[in-house]
């Protein structure tokens, strides 16, 4: 029960982009479709669960006061090794997403977690908490990509359904502010009625 | 709590293990994805060229400096059976709307005439200058034989329409499959 | 007194001695407005502690919420001394080596270098800077 | 008469409705009973001196300021003292006021009832100061500030000018004017007596170009003195502030927070130097004023010589104003004055004039969200910026208000006057200034 | 490619913030106050300035001829961090009253990703030192002059009171995204 | 970690290539150097972050944060400190000082979260009993009808500042809802009937709006067993005659509910009595006996005699009596509109966003 | 006696209401209207009608049902946002892309603000550049003002705008004199006789309505005479040291948006800096940009961009600029 509920928590209630603004970089720069969306926030997952498991496993072996080094090291080295992996399998997206992919160790939902969760818990929840995060960022980010990709081409998953150009606008880079502000601001009235 | 206490030598050598084992295991991944890092990026110059020239199973490819530009550019012939199926080459331009690189793959049947072009990297404005990639503006070079085309846009008196609202890009397109052409011209037509 | 120009901070005094009193700020301006204040805490987020000359003579107790005001101009003064010079000197050294021995290598590690010299200088100018930097408190 | 001046910054012109301007001055009856409030100017409170059941006479002095800045009460009456209590004053609040119940009109035997003009001043600087403490003299101007206070010039400074506040920028008041008209000479002699008692040689008379005549009879008889000028202005509210007027007559800005003696100069209403005059030469105290009653529903809008302490009810009576029709009354001018919550409360010596709106002018314009039109920020005199002050007020940003000057407003009502939104700028710039006034007075406790 | 292009292009047509989303957290979170954001943008600066010149020389003079690049990421990132770090303890030492003064955005730039990402972006697009350097600079510069907008328009927002919903962050990306939208009228000036 | 990354790249990648890491010479370079650069720099992070530790770093007690969890998260300032995790830092230090935390409080959790609180310090908590905010006027439209008309914004602090107010009571309220703006919780509003706010059980006590209203006519007291409270609802000071001129349930100071109380609770100062709410037994014996009703008992339940009666108007004076003694029990059910002086004709809205 | 009313000094209040400015603009920009219904014909009149209705239901539905404030489409300020969205866009738009940019105009820039008073950004002109970026084609195609009633309504004919037109021709190299051969004379321009979006045709027609705003005193004169100043000297100067390659001052105030910019667009009170030394730095800032866009950007026309940059900078402004304080500088002539 209580696993459920760290699971789920990264979701709605502690979703790290729409209630705690985590990651914002990544969140409005890759999610101009989509796929995009979709596939930084499985990378960031990737990383979140990895060095969550590492870092809840060896928390005990690290000095106070060099953690934060530590586990940025770790988190560095997942992300390079995203980093490796996507550019050898999947070409495509990693060209698509560009800078972001490194810049995933910057991210503050990354490091807060190993941090504030793994370094504190036992593996099983660590893992639990890195999923339901991970999950979490990602339902977000491909949240705001389907809805610039729908309303800035016309398309879904790359699926186009009206012919020509959309409000091309909602792929730009002011179009990922609006459409998240708006968002926000729906999903915290939704929050608040429930 | 088993925590570590932070003496200076425990510091050091718990960073030291842990940079020691990232570096040895970012070490051991990249080995590993070297190869396929190298494959697909070789895959993805073939399908590009597999686009712009008929079915080979050869390709000899070969680096020159163009006239005009700064880099050089990479022609690949592409055999089939020892015949010449067609030359690849790899151009670009500097001159499009983003500061990135347009990068084409222009290909040219052994008689002169362009069969086909691909981009293999742009970074246009969505919606505008991406637009390069649609049939609707690429097909305008297919086919064609550069000696008897002007390969600029209409604005420039040529032969291209230009896509609506972004004719910087597409200047950029020509001026690439124009320097295409030209080594072409210099290197791969007579060969 | 007027409260124009000044920079005030809500505090908690913490200690009080012969000659200074030490207040604790709530730094309620960037990292409390910050909203990933919980997750972020790569440098454990720091309460910031100020000195006080209290040569007023006022009767203040430990634990007493007061205001601590600094002068405006002296923020800026700060910014100006703690970043923009060095980032300066930084540039112009960069630039003047590279332009005479067009080493880039060289021009780089100079370039920081130079800060050394700099923090020294500001280290040895430390009491005087102190004396400029001061708060005072209501 | 040179060029007409005026104050640079800002300004408004509302219309200036003085119908009462060509109605001579008129002695009001003195009314049976009167109401004087132990506190009628600006600063400390004055304690009465006498109790129940005691018999005064006009010009008897019954509260006796002792701060510095306080002032002397007057019986304004001879009769029995009724009793001493919280009465209601013009605040709506209840004040301490001594209610006397008029028997006869017998004045205090020091008192020169006589109309002669008496020219000679004798005392000298000293004893003038000393005459206008003892005989209860405010600012009639408005601020009721104690006279006396004004004329000891702070250690350090020197006066240069006196300047005579002709002005009357408000709209519909007369009174000022016809003292004017009236008493053009006293008011003179006051001036003189104002200047002897600041030690300056020279002074202005400013008045609004909206009133030709005082500005002719009052030059006239300036000839005379040769240290006395007549201003001209423009007309423009509030050119009657005392910093404007500085500005205006003698192109001086007090500084931010100060006072006028920073620049040199002081500055007296008319009526204040015609009560001066009356103080020192004929050693009568403040006992009466000239006050307007008007307003579209008054039938005939006249200036009373009132005796301290008559019930405005009885003003408005007697100049035939219509009660029904009647949605507000003020007191003072349209836009400095202060609405009245009841009739039945006393004329005090700050009282310049009775307003009465008619019901469909008393209730304010809708008010909606600011436009940022800066219309406020351009009519502002003192080069503030309502606007945004409001928005300190109405959130409680005190601190920062301070530091935009709050402090500094005049209470003009330029800026809520001329808003197109309605706001009631000038509510929340006085909440504003009051709440800064207590912060600041507190750090300085500390 | 010419200084000026790039300076143009890194505050005006590429705004750091705006068009490449890179420091949105700072940019959100510490430009209440237009003084902080003033604070914030000087210490990003400097830190820029430095980060860039010791990434740039570890790139070039390590990875580089070690054939390692892809370590880069986790390189700079150890190098950023203990940077700042360091900056922040001699500003400490030298003169505690001044590192007061300075408040504490220190630490938070630490995982600002836009320090990070115009170290990778400098020697992704194999830019000189000098190139690099002015590139960072002038990214600063356009991470101050959003902020510092940014932060004037949300003291105006706040004192305006927008509607209950849209209070707090929906208002303040809506007002960051017209922004942007006004920014694109630099765009094609390079 | 090996296991890990062992397990994710077999997933990702195909066997063949696995051979190919003992073959390629170059590799193993490549590995030493990675191994040899990262460590270095690794190391030298590790000694600029110890000596940054050394010197510098503030271990905050863990403890803060717990504690943290633990309040309420409203960061409303109740407690005397601008946030909740200041507050818990003043908790924490306190406790480590002091060996207490006497004195510190947080209205919105209560004595329930203090205690855990203490707990969590290894401390007793001092039991705190819970206040409510009380509304100390009831001069409402009825009881002190209107005057004079208020036409500016509605701020009590401006409309206290411009006048006695429209009722012409210079102590009550003004009903221009000041106390509801300061209250984050959701918990005063204003009673469109009465214009006179309303406390209700969402209040925590943070004393918001007691700072607030300018007339400090509001009052935290004592919660009171099963909420039942016992208060003087009203300030003024005037003496009895001009007090009820405006409004009929004045305090007038008559003084009998004094002399009726039987635990000494009542205080006469200035014409007006005041219930001392820690002395007060809540035995009702004050209610009756004022002659204007200015005593409420809230949450009593009603007198055994007439069950259907409303408490809090369980007795009505009969107007105009003039002595007190002669007053009579009306049940509230049986009376029509209770008699006011009909001036007010004109029926008055809150003023709306002025 | 009645009952009496009390409240705050002053009680008296000038006859000023935010509708009769409001109402006061749209008199204003009648002249321009009525331009562009003869030059563009009911192509026109269907594009401002569309923008107008649709301006206002916005704001009805939004503060009906959604803000749940009270309604004020009365006021003006929608109607005003309509018109000058019409203004701003070419007379063959689309109907669904006015829509679209009304919606942006009222619901994203005025309405998530608070409504009227409230937004810090112009609200016509973030619709109209949403809708530049979002829609290049179609809101770059104009129809040639042809001066006949319906004529232009089948919109067969496009061409550029004089100022589209005269960048594009030196952007390809040729000189002022070559570009401008081409070119409709000044004169034509001034009157109106030129292509471009519904109100900014008209010289003559929007220097009429600009002066009338002056004159009942809607606006003050600090924002325009900046305005006009800065980009005078800006290309004065230019054009000084190459008359060849730059365009003259008169062109560059006379073709385009710029004098519908100067006069509706950067006088709107609400996104304009609230004291007059601030309106001085606001409109001189926006012409420079203006040209600066103009000259280097991607963009033939700078005004809207370059008013909606300076509305970034307005806060800004009203901070540190702050009005002559009275006694600020003590100027006593001793
Ligand atoms: C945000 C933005 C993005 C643009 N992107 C492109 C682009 O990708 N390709 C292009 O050729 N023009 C682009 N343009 C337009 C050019 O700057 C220029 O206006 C246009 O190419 C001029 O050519 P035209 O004659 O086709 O309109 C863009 C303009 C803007 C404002
Ligand atoms: C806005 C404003 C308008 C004023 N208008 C007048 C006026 O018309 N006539 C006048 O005598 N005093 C006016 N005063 C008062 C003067 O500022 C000043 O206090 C007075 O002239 C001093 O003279 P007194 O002390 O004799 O009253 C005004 C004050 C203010 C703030
Ligand atoms: C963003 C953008 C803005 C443009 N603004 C103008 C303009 O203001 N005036 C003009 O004549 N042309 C303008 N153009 C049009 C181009 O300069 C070009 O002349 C036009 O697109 C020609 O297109 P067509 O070949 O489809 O007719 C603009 C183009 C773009 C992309
Ligand atoms: C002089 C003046 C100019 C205006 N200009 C504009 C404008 O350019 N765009 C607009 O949407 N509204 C304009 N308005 C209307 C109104 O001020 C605007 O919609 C507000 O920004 C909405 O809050 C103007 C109003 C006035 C009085
Ligand atoms: S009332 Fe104050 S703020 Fe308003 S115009 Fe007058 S001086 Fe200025
Ligand atoms: S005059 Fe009124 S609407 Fe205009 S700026 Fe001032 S407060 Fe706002
Ligand atoms: S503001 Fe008053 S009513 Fe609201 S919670 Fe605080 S004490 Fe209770
Ligand atoms: S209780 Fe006080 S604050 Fe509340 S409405 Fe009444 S007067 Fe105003
Ligand atoms: S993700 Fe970029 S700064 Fe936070």
């Amino acid at each position: 029960m209580n696993q459920w509920k760290n699971f789920t928590k990264g979701f709605v209630k502690e979703n790290a982009v729409f209630i705690l603004l985590l990651g914002l970089c990544p969140t409005l720069a890759v999610t101009s479709s989509a796929e995009n969306g979709l596939g930084m926030g499985l990378a960031t997952a990737f990383v979140l669960v990895g060095s969550n498991i590492v870092v809840s496993l060896i928390k005990n072996f690290i000095p106070d006061k060099v953690r934060i080094p530590a586990f940025i090291v770790i988190i560095a080295s997942f992300v390079t090794i995203v980093e490796l992996v996507m550019q050898a399998y999947s070409p495509a997206l990693f060209d698509a997403l560009g800078i972001f992919i490194p810049l995933i160790v910057v991210n503050c939902l990354v490091l807060g977690r190993a941090e504030g969760f793994a370094s504190k818990q036992g593996l099983v929840s660590s893992i639990v908490d890195g999923v339901g995060m991970g999950l979490g960022f990602t339902y977000a980010l491909f949240l705001l990509g389907s809805v610039r990709e729908i309303l800035g081409s016309g398309a879904w998953m790359g699926m186009k359904f009206i012919p020509g150009d959309a409000i091309l606008i909602f792929i730009m880079s002011p179009g990922a502010f609006l459409v998240l502000g708006y968002l926000i601001a729906l999903i915290n009235k939704l929050n608040k009625t429930n | 709590m088993g925590k570590k206490e932070s003496t200076f030598i425990n510091m050091v050598l718990v960073l030291f293990v842990i940079t020691a084992v990232a570096s040895l295991a970012l070490g051991g991944i990249y080995n590993l994805t070297k190869e396929p890092i190298a494959l697909a990026k070789k895959a993805k110059r073939e399908r590009a060229i597999k686009e712009v020239i008929p079915d080979f199973d050869t390709l000899i490819s070969y680096k020159v400096m163009p006239a005009t530009g700064k880099d050089s550019v990479t022609i690949s012939l592409g055999y089939k059976n020892d015949t010449l199926m067609g030359t690849a080459i790899a151009s670009y331009s500097n001159n499009g709307y983003d500061p990135t690189q347009i990068q084409l793959m222009v290909g040219f049947l052994p008689n002169g005439i362009i069969k086909n072009t691909s981009v293999t990297q742009q970074k246009e404005t969505p919606g505008l200058g991406v637009k390069i990639k649609d049939a609707k503006f690429k097909n305008q070079f297919m086919g064609i034989n550069p000696a008897e085309f002007n390969l600029t846009v209409t604005k420039d008196g040529g032969d291209i329409d230009a896509i609506t609202a972004a004719t910087i890009t597409s200047r950029a397109f020509c001026e690439a499959v124009q320097q295409a052409n030209d080594v072409y011209q210099k290197e791969g037509g007579n060969k | 007194m007027s409260g124009a120009d000044t920079i005030t901070h809500p505090g908690i005094i913490e200690k009080v001695e012969q000659k200074k009193i030490l207040v604790k700020i709530y730094a309620q301006s960037a990292c409390a407005a910050c909203h990933a204040k919980g997750m972020c805490s790569v440098a454990d987020m720091e309460e910031k502690t100020v000195e006080i000359a209290n040569y007023h003579g006022h009767a203040h107790k430990k634990g007493d919420m007061v205001t601590v005001r600094m002068e405006k101009s002296l923020g800026s003064k700060a910014v100006f001394l703690g970043y923009f010079l060095p980032f300066l000197l930084v540039m112009a050294t960069l630039i003047l080596v590279v332009s005479i021995t067009s080493m880039e290598g060289l021009a780089g590690l100079l370039s920081l270098l130079i800060l050394a010299p700099y923090y020294l200088a500001l280290y040895l100018l430390k009491d005087k800077l102190s004396k400029q930097f001061t708060f005072r408190i209501d | 008469m040179c060029a007409l001046k005026t104050f640079k910054l800002g300004g408004v012109h509302p219309p200036e409705n003085k119908h009462s301007a060509d109605r001579p001055i008129e002695v009001f009856p003195i009314p049976k009973q009167v109401v004087i409030p132990v506190n009628q100017n600006l600063g400390a409170p004055s304690s009465p001196l006498i109790k129940k059941g005691d018999m005064v006479t006009a010009g008897q002095l019954i509260a006796k300021g002792e701060a510095f800045i306080s002032s002397n009460v007057h019986s304004s009456v001879s009769g029995k003292v009724l009793k001493i209590d919280n009465m209601m004053d013009q605040t709506g609040y209840k004040r301490m006021a001594v209610v006397i119940n008029v028997e006869g009109d017998e004045w205090d035997g020091s008192i020169d009832k006589s109309d002669d003009l008496k020219e000679q001043i004798t005392l000298s600087r000293e004893e003038i100061i000393k005459k206008i403490h003892e005989m209860g003299i405010v600012g009639l101007g408005g601020a009721a500030f104690p006279s006396h206070v004004k004329l000891m010039i702070p250690e350090g400074k020197t006066a240069e000018y006196l300047l005579i506040n002709g002005v009357e920028c408000e709209p519909y008041l007369t009174a000022d004017h016809r003292l004017m008209l009236e008493k053009g000479k006293q008011i003179l002699i006051g001036a003189k007596i104002l200047m002897k008692g600041l030690g300056v040689d020279k002074a202005i008379i400013g008045i609004e170009n909206n009133k030709p005549d005082a500005i002719k009879h009052i030059t006239e008889l300036a000839k005379e003195f040769d240290d006395i000028k007549v201003q001209a202005l423009k007309v423009k509210y509030p050119q009657g502030g005392e910093k404007q007027l500085i500005k205006a007559a003698v192109k001086r800005e007090v500084p931010s927070g100060k006072l006028p003696i920073e620049v040199g100069c002081v500055v007296n209403n008319v009526g204040t130097a015609f009560a001066v005059y009356e103080a020192v030469q004929k050693n009568k105290p403040l006992i009466e004023r000239v006050v307007t009653v008007t307003g579209k529903t008054v039938k005939e809008p006249s200036n009373f010589l009132v005796r301290i302490g008559t019930p405005l009810n009885e003003l408005i009576e007697k100049s035939g104003g219509d009660k029904e029709a009647t949605g507000k009354v003020v007191s003072g001018g349209p836009m400095m004055g202060k609405a009245l919550n009841s009739v039945d409360v006393p004329v005090v010596k700050g009282t310049s004039g009775v307003l009465l709106f008619k019901e469909d002018e008393s209730v304010r314009v809708e008010m909606k969200h600011c436009i940022r039109c800066g219309r406020c920020i351009q009519v502002c005199p003192m080069g503030l910026e309502p606007v945004l002050l409001t928005q300190l007020s109405e959130r409680g940003r005190w601190e920062e208000a301070e530091q935009e000057m709050v402090m500094d407003c005049i209470e003009c009502g330029s800026c809520h006057y001329t808003c197109p939104s309605g706001r009631p700028l000038l509510d929340f710039l006085r909440l504003g200034k009051a709440k800064v006034g207590q912060l600041i007075r507190n750090r300085g406790k500390k | 490619m010419d200084y000026f292009v790039i300076i143009i292009s890194a505050i005006f047509v590429s705004n750091i913030v705006l068009a490449q989303f890179l420091g949105i957290c700072p940019f959100l979170g510490v430009s209440g106050k237009v003084s902080t954001s003033l604070g914030m943008s000087g210490a990003v600066l400097f830190v820029m300035t430095i980060a860039t010149i010791v990434t740039w020389l570890i790139y070039n003079y390590v990875l580089v001829p070690f054939g390692i690049t892809f370590l880069q990421t986790i390189t700079f990132i150890l190098i950023i961090a203990s940077l700042v770090q360091m900056v922040e303890i001699m500003l400490k030492k030298i003169s505690p009253p001044l590192f007061q003064a300075l408040g504490i955005f220190l630490p938070l730039i630490t995982t600002n990703c836009a320090v990070l990402g115009v170290a990778l972006l400098t020697v992704g697009r194999e830019y000189n030192l000098l190139q690099g350097v002015v590139f960072a600079v002038a990214s600063a510069i356009g991470f101050g002059l959003a902020m510092l907008l940014f932060s004037g328009l949300r003291e105006h927002i706040d004192l305006m009171e927008a509607p209950k919903g849209m209070r707090g962050v929906p208002i303040a990306l809506v007002t960051a995204g017209i922004l942007a939208l006004a920014f694109m009228g630099f765009s094609g000036m390079v | 970690m090996f296991l890990l990354l062992h397990t994710c790249f077999k997933q990702e990648s195909d066997g063949s290539v696995l051979t190919n890491i003992k073959e390629n010479k170059e590799v193993n370079d490549v590995l030493i150097f990675a191994v040899v650069s990262l460590s270095a720099i690794g190391v030298s992070a590790a000694v600029i972050l110890y000596v940054v530790a050394q010197k510098f770093k503030v271990i905050e007690d863990p403890r803060i944060d717990i504690v943290e969890e633990e309040l309420p998260a409203a960061n409303c300032g109740g407690c005397g400190f601008p946030g909740c995790r200041n507050f818990a830092e003043a908790l924490v230090k306190k406790a480590s000082n002091d060996n207490s935390i006497e004195g510190l409080n947080c209205p919105v959790g209560g004595s329930d979260v203090m205690s855990k609180v203490a707990g969590i310090l290894g401390l007793e908590a001092s039991e705190q009993d819970p206040l409510i905010a009380v509304i100390r006027c009831n001069g409402s439209r009825k009881n002190a009808p209107k005057k004079v008309n208020y036409n500016g914004p509605s701020s009590c602090a401006f409309a206290h500042a411009l006048s006695s107010g429209e009722n012409g009571c210079p102590y009550g309220c003004l009903g221009l809802g000041d106390c509801v703006v300061a209250c984050d919780f959701d918990a005063i509003h204003m009673d469109p009937d009465t214009a006179l706010p309303v406390v209700n059980n969402k209040c925590v006590a943070c004393g918001a709006c007691v700072v607030a209203c300018p007339r400090d006519i509001i009052e935290l007291r004592l919660k009171g067993k099963k909420e039942k409270r016992i208060f003087v609802s009203c300030i003024n000071q005037e003496k009895g005659g001009p007090a009820r001129k405006n409004c009929s349930v004045a305090c007038i100071g008559c003084g009998k509910c004094v002399q009726v109380c039987p635990f000494d609770a009542i205080t006469l100062e200035n014409n007006l009595a005041y219930i001392d709410y820690e002395k007060c037994k809540l035995c009702r014996k004050c209610v009756p006996v004022c002659p204007t009703e200015a005593i409420h008992e809230i949450n009593f339940p009603p007198k055994k005699p007439k069950p259907e009666v409303k408490a809090v108007q369980e007795v009505k004076v009969e107007k105009k009596t003039g002595d007190e003694e002669v007053k009579k029990l009306v049940p509230v059910t049986e009376k029509k509109e209770p008699p006011a002086p009909e001036t007010d004709t004109e029926k008055k809205k809150i003023k709306s966003n002025i | 006696m009645n009952m009496l009313t009390i409240s705050g000094s002053p009680h008296v209040h000038d006859d000023s209401t935010v509708k009769k400015l409001m109402y006061g603009v749209v008199i204003a920009m009648i002249p321009a209207m009525l331009v562009s219904f003869y030059f563009f014909g009911l192509g026109a009149v269907k594009v401002t009608l569309i923008a107008v209705i649709s301006c206002l239901f916005f704001e009805w539905f939004i503060q009906k049902y959604i803000l749940k404030v009270p309604v004020t489409i009365n006021d003006g300020s929608a109607l005003i946002t309509g018109i000058l969205l019409a203004f701003n866009v070419p007379s063959n738009l689309p109907v669904w892309i006015i829509i679209i940019g009304a919606f942006v105009s009222i619901a994203i820039a005025k309405m998530s603000f608070g409504g009227l008073g409230k937004n810090p950004f112009n609200p016509a002109l973030v619709g109209r550049v949403f809708l530049l970026i979002s829609f290049p084609v179609q809101m770059t195609s104009w129809p040639v003002a042809v001066p006949l009633f319906g004529e232009a309504l089948t919109d067969a004919i496009t061409g550029p705008t004089t100022l589209g037109f005269v960048k594009e021709s030196l952007k390809s190299g040729m000189t002022v004199a070559e570009a401008m051969a081409e070119a409709p004379s000044y004169m034509q321009e001034f009157l109106g006789f030129q292509g471009g979006s519904l109100g900014e045709v008209s010289a003559i027609a929007l220097i009429i309505g600009g002066l009338y705003m002056l004159f009942r005193k809607i606006i003050t004169w600090h924002i325009p005479v900046a305005y006009i100043g800065s980009v005078v000297i800006f290309t004065g100067i230019l054009w000084f040291v190459n008359p060849q390659q730059y365009l003259d001052p008169v062109f560059h105030l006379i073709t385009g948006g710029m004098l519908l910019g100067i006069f509706f667009m950067a006088t709107d009170l609400v996104t304009s800096p609230i004291n007059t030394r601030g309106m001085l730095i606001f409109g001189a800032g926006a012409g420079i940009l203006t040209i600066i866009i103009r000259i280097w950007g991607a963009y033939p026309e700078g005004v809207s961009f370059a008013i909606l940059i300076m509305n970034a900078f307005v806060p800004l402004i009203n901070r540190g600029i702050k009005p002559k304080r009275f006694g600020e500088k003590i100027v006593n002539n001793k």
